[in-house]
């Protein structure tokens, strides 16, 4: 099975990646398995400072799936530059760098300071943090995500890729903004903003009150931005939310996605991005595909034109 | 760490709400005591995400035990299991206690479930010729656990529960006055492990704490389980205010953490 | 257990309402048990003309859930009146009309209509149903939502419950312009636009495309709505998505919810509404309430304070 | 319709692919062939709504079987049972076959997992002196049930399969030429009810149709399981074009619907 293919021009060996924050930079999951079968690295977003991330509790359960409210803490551009960089490069596998900011400028260092950096492939804006004070800024106001698309486009070649939220009335907007900022590709979903109550102290369980709901809870509403997105904004799309199993990322093939992400699944199936690569194969198989890239043009092209 | 399909022998039933896991494994595992593990504890919605429980008794390199209390819909189910069956396990994790250079007199204080890393504790400790005092903590005698299977080991073991009913009434500290010990090493309710905290850092011997904090992953990759950090390494800058209970801990020395 | 309850000057005997269409208008369930046992009945939305809904597949599986593109299939106005009406009358339970139409003339018909009609207790306004093309109109903009309420309000003096929107940026925004058109209180969360997709056919599972989702699986995102609009908005708000037990009824009251409602619990438990009226009472008890009207009360005061 | 704690007696597996769920009820069941139940199939997220069944056998009235093709997580679920654990189940729902006023020759259509109504309908029929041929079909003879059962009530059967390995090679319709029956009956794939509907519609005998569809609460209440009818009730307007499979169906008279 030719698992092999490409999200706006960058080639991936396969079309599984892990997704931003689920698995850090690459270093535990690399004592378990060799990171070279991965498609993709989606590493933690990294910010120009180091930043704490929230007061604790940071995570909670929720039904078929949990709530996250870490806050983005990271060791800053730096170390990631000096440390985890050069420990990923090791590994034949696309290192996509999620990128975040408190403001434009923060976001547009970073882009500036991972650009022309031996071994990184790609990198992912994430405009699109629930967990962070100013994390959904530019995701509600789609002038300002295609202003700060714009910014950060000036500063770098490498595939751009915009992380957009779900949290907003109309996702296919703000990926039309996206796009007309310069946008390589999208990338969706981030988690629902949700909460979880702890009646025995009354109150909401996390220390940020509300957080971040991701698992396979989410997989219909991931599935239903990413097809709007892929047949509605015309840029390539890495779909993800809920992916467990080889057919969860089928579906999202189908929906119109070129490559998926793996997250909250790590948590529970330390092994599933791997795993996931093998279930792939054979499910492509099962319905007849004969590749990844196949499955993805085959989907459902009658919905596809009706709306392009 | 390594993911095992461990093999269910024996399910015991200590005291009430508490059930001890016996379990098989393929291979020896490598263990220090302070250690966890998640457990894959079901496949319902509630159950996504697997649970944390430090190992408890190990009496050869391939057979491991959990004790743990009946809180919620993972641990209910972890009940539910029957020998024959098989439990999902990654482990071990963290770092456990560091063992001290030389013999020494220690006291080992557990609180409800925080009993069970006291047993492997004890064990390395007397195996590396140490006094062992252990004291131990429940409600009430009906809740007690681990007194008989540490004494067994050659501790000292003395106890105390909230009601009176076994033991020392009161809490768990208590029965550190005019004991003469080397050091301490903790692991139970937050309230607990404050008090111990407070006598080290007050002048009393060096402590070492097990602590507990929600979880998602228990490797290190999530984030979601840290604990503020005392004295951060500076070059970290902000980053350092935070350690992972997962990866760096769940045993601080009492002085590097505040909770 | 004291379980009686006000919601905007409505007496209810206890907090648990059944949501609207999952209940039909309480016939079926009403052949397994006494409906007087309930706190209210939220009926099916009625129009001004009998609707047909959508084309099948309606329905679809979905992780810890479902997803429906019924449509507002219902008999109309004039069917409810003479024949659904009298029907719940029998029963001692309070019976709020939930109420859609295609423009403003089309829900205040509706609310004129029954306004007077022995029997309603109520009113709820779906201004948030994402399975007609215009379900969303009135809740993606706060204006237009704001004016349908005037207008409606103009029509009767019945308590008037507005349901708002989970699938727009901001649900606080919209409860206020609900508030300021006169709304009495306010229900959430209406469904999560997601989608389902088949790989056998390569397309979505549902007629529609797209539908709405519904379970335990949002939970996290009712809870979240739920307790901003209880704690910025002012108005009561009657709580519901993914309650299947009492504890789930409590976490709602606790996160702000003067009353909440059962939905698709009831498809995989028919008894499920009167279940969690016992369930409540006890679970009310083991954490030291008196009544359900103290637990609500009780609920974090300070969160409440800190945003009033 | 009421709620049902059915005790699994025996589980057998009378085709590749298939199982049989023996239950006992603790009352006897009011049960009309072609009627149907809402299965518990499993606790995980993936079978979080209840699954329909048609009943297969029922030898006394308070026993009761159903026969499923093993698809997915909630039919994977029911297959895993073992005599002695309990199903939740709701019913029994939704319109049967109705029955002739007088005996006829009727024949009988199942297809794959169509042919559980097919038994309690040929017992129904013979018990009131019908003569019932009837036809099952399967992919392929390994896949085929309900024969020897069917057969055993004292009807005639007759087989058919896609690959020729039983019987008939070719659709189980071809099996009605040159046969004089007074009424079909058919349930079973899309494809061969709509060709039982035609076969009815041009002038052959009245026919009935035992649908499925996606279903949530197979009671009436979601409007999920429509199908649309040919002679809405003018009186409900617009409302009238739909017909819930779980409430007014699952069988319905061949002119009836369009699917
Ligand atoms: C390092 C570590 C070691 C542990 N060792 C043991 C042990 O040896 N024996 C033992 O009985 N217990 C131990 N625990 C606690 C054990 O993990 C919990 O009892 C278990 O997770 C409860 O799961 P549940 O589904 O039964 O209950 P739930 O109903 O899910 O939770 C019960 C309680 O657990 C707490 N909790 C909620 N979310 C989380 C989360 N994400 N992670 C952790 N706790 C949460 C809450 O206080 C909640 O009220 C340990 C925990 C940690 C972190
Ligand atoms: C009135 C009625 C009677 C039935 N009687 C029988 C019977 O006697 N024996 C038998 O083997 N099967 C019967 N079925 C079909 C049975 O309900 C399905 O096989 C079962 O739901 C599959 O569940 P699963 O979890 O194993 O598979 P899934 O993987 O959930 O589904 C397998 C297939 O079922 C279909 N499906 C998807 N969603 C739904 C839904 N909401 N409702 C129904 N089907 C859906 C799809 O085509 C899907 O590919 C009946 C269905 C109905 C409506
Ligand atoms: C604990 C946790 C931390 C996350 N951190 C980030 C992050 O730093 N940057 C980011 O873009 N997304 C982050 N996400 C979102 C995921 O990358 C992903 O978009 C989301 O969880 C949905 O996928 P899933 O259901 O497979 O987890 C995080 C998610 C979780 C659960
Ligand atoms: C099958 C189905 C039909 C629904 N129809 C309506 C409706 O007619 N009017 C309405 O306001 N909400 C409707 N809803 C939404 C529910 O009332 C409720 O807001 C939502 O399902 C969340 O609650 P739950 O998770 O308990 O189902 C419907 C939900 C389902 C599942
Ligand atoms: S539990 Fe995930 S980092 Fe510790
Ligand atoms: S399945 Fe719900 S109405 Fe038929």
């Amino acid at each position: 099975m030719d698992l092999s293919v490409f999200v706006a021009g960058l080639p991936l060996k396969n079309p599984v990646l892990t997704a931003s924050g689920t698995f850090g930079y690459g270093r535990e999951a690399a004592e378990l398995y060799d990171l070279s079968v991965l498609g993709g690295v989606m590493v933690k977003g990294v910010s120009r400072e180091p930043w704490p991330g929230n007061a604790p509790v940071r995570v909670a359960r929720a039904p078929g799936g949990m709530l996250n409210a870490i806050g983005l803490q990271n060791p800053g551009l730096e170390h990631f530059l000096m440390v985890d960089l050069p420990f990923l490069r090791q590994y034949d596998t696309a290192v996509v760098v999620n990128v975040v900011g408190h403001d434009e400028e923060g976001f547009v260092e970073v882009v500036r300071g991972v650009t022309g950096q031996a071994g990184v492939a790609a990198i992912e804006l994430n405009i699109s943090c629930p967990n962070v004070k100013d994390g959904l800024l530019f995701s509600q106001d789609p002038a300002s995500a295609r202003r700060l698309v714009e910014a950060a486009r000036r500063e770098t070649d490498l595939p751009l890729i915009v992380k957009v939220s779900p949290n907003v009335t109309d996702p296919v907007q703000l990926g039309h903004a996206c796009r007309e900022g310069g946008a390589d590709a999208l990338s969706a979903i981030n988690t629902l903003l949700g909460m979880a109550i702890d009646p025995v102290r009354r109150s909401p369980v996390l220390g940020n009150r509300t957080g971040g709901l991701s698992g396979p809870a989410v997989k219909p509403v991931g599935l239903r931005i990413v097809y709007d997105l892929a047949a509605q904004v015309g840029l390539p799309v890495v779909g993800m939310g809920g992916i467990e199993t080889g057919r969860d990322a089928l579906e999202y093939i189908l929906a119109g996605a070129r490559a998926v992400a793996v997250g909250t699944a790590v948590f529970r199936d330390p092994f599933a991005p791997p795993r996931i690569v093998g279930e792939l194969a054979a499910e492509l198989g099962r319905h007849g595909f004969e590749s990844a890239a196949q499955a993805w043009a085959a989907a459902n092209p009658q919905a596809r034109e009706a709306v392009s | 760490m390594k993911m095992w399909d461990l093999l269910v022998c024996d399910v015991l039933r200590p005291a009430q709400d508490y059930v001890e896991l016996r379990l098989q494994a393929p291979q020896p595992i490598d263990l220090t005591p302070g250690q966890f593990f998640m457990l894959r504890a079901g496949d319902t919605p509630d159950t996504y995400l697997p649970r944390a429980f430090s190992w408890y008794r190990s009496e050869d390199p391939s057979s491991i035990s959990f004790l743990f209390r009946v809180q919620g819909p993972g641990t209910a189910h972890l009940a539910s299991l029957k020998a024959g069956e098989s439990l999902s396990a990654m482990g071990p994790l963290g770092q456990g206690f560091p063992l001290p250079a030389r013999p020494i007199r220690a006291a080992l204080l557990g609180g409800g479930v925080g009993v069970p890393p006291l047993w492997g504790l004890a064990r390395a400790l007397l195996a590396a010729g140490s006094e062992v005092l252990a004291l131990i903590g429940a409600r009430s005698q009906a809740h007690l656990v681990g007194v008989e299977e540490v004494r067994a080991l050659g501790a000292q073991v003395l106890v105390a529960t909230d009601d009176g009913t076994a033991g020392h009434r009161g809490p768990l500290t208590e029965l550190l006055v005019g004991e003469r010990v080397d050091a301490l090493y903790a692991c139970g309710p937050e309230g607990m492990l404050r008090r111990v905290q407070e006598i080290s850092l007050a002048g009393g011997p060096p402590a070492h704490l097990a602590l507990e904090a929600p979880m998602a992953c228990g490797y290190g990759v999530c984030l979601g389980c840290v604990v503020e950090r005392t004295h951060p390494d500076p070059s970290l800058g902000e980053y350092g205010r935070y350690a992972r209970v997962c990866r760096e801990g769940p045993v601080f020395p009492a002085g590097e953490v505040r909770f």
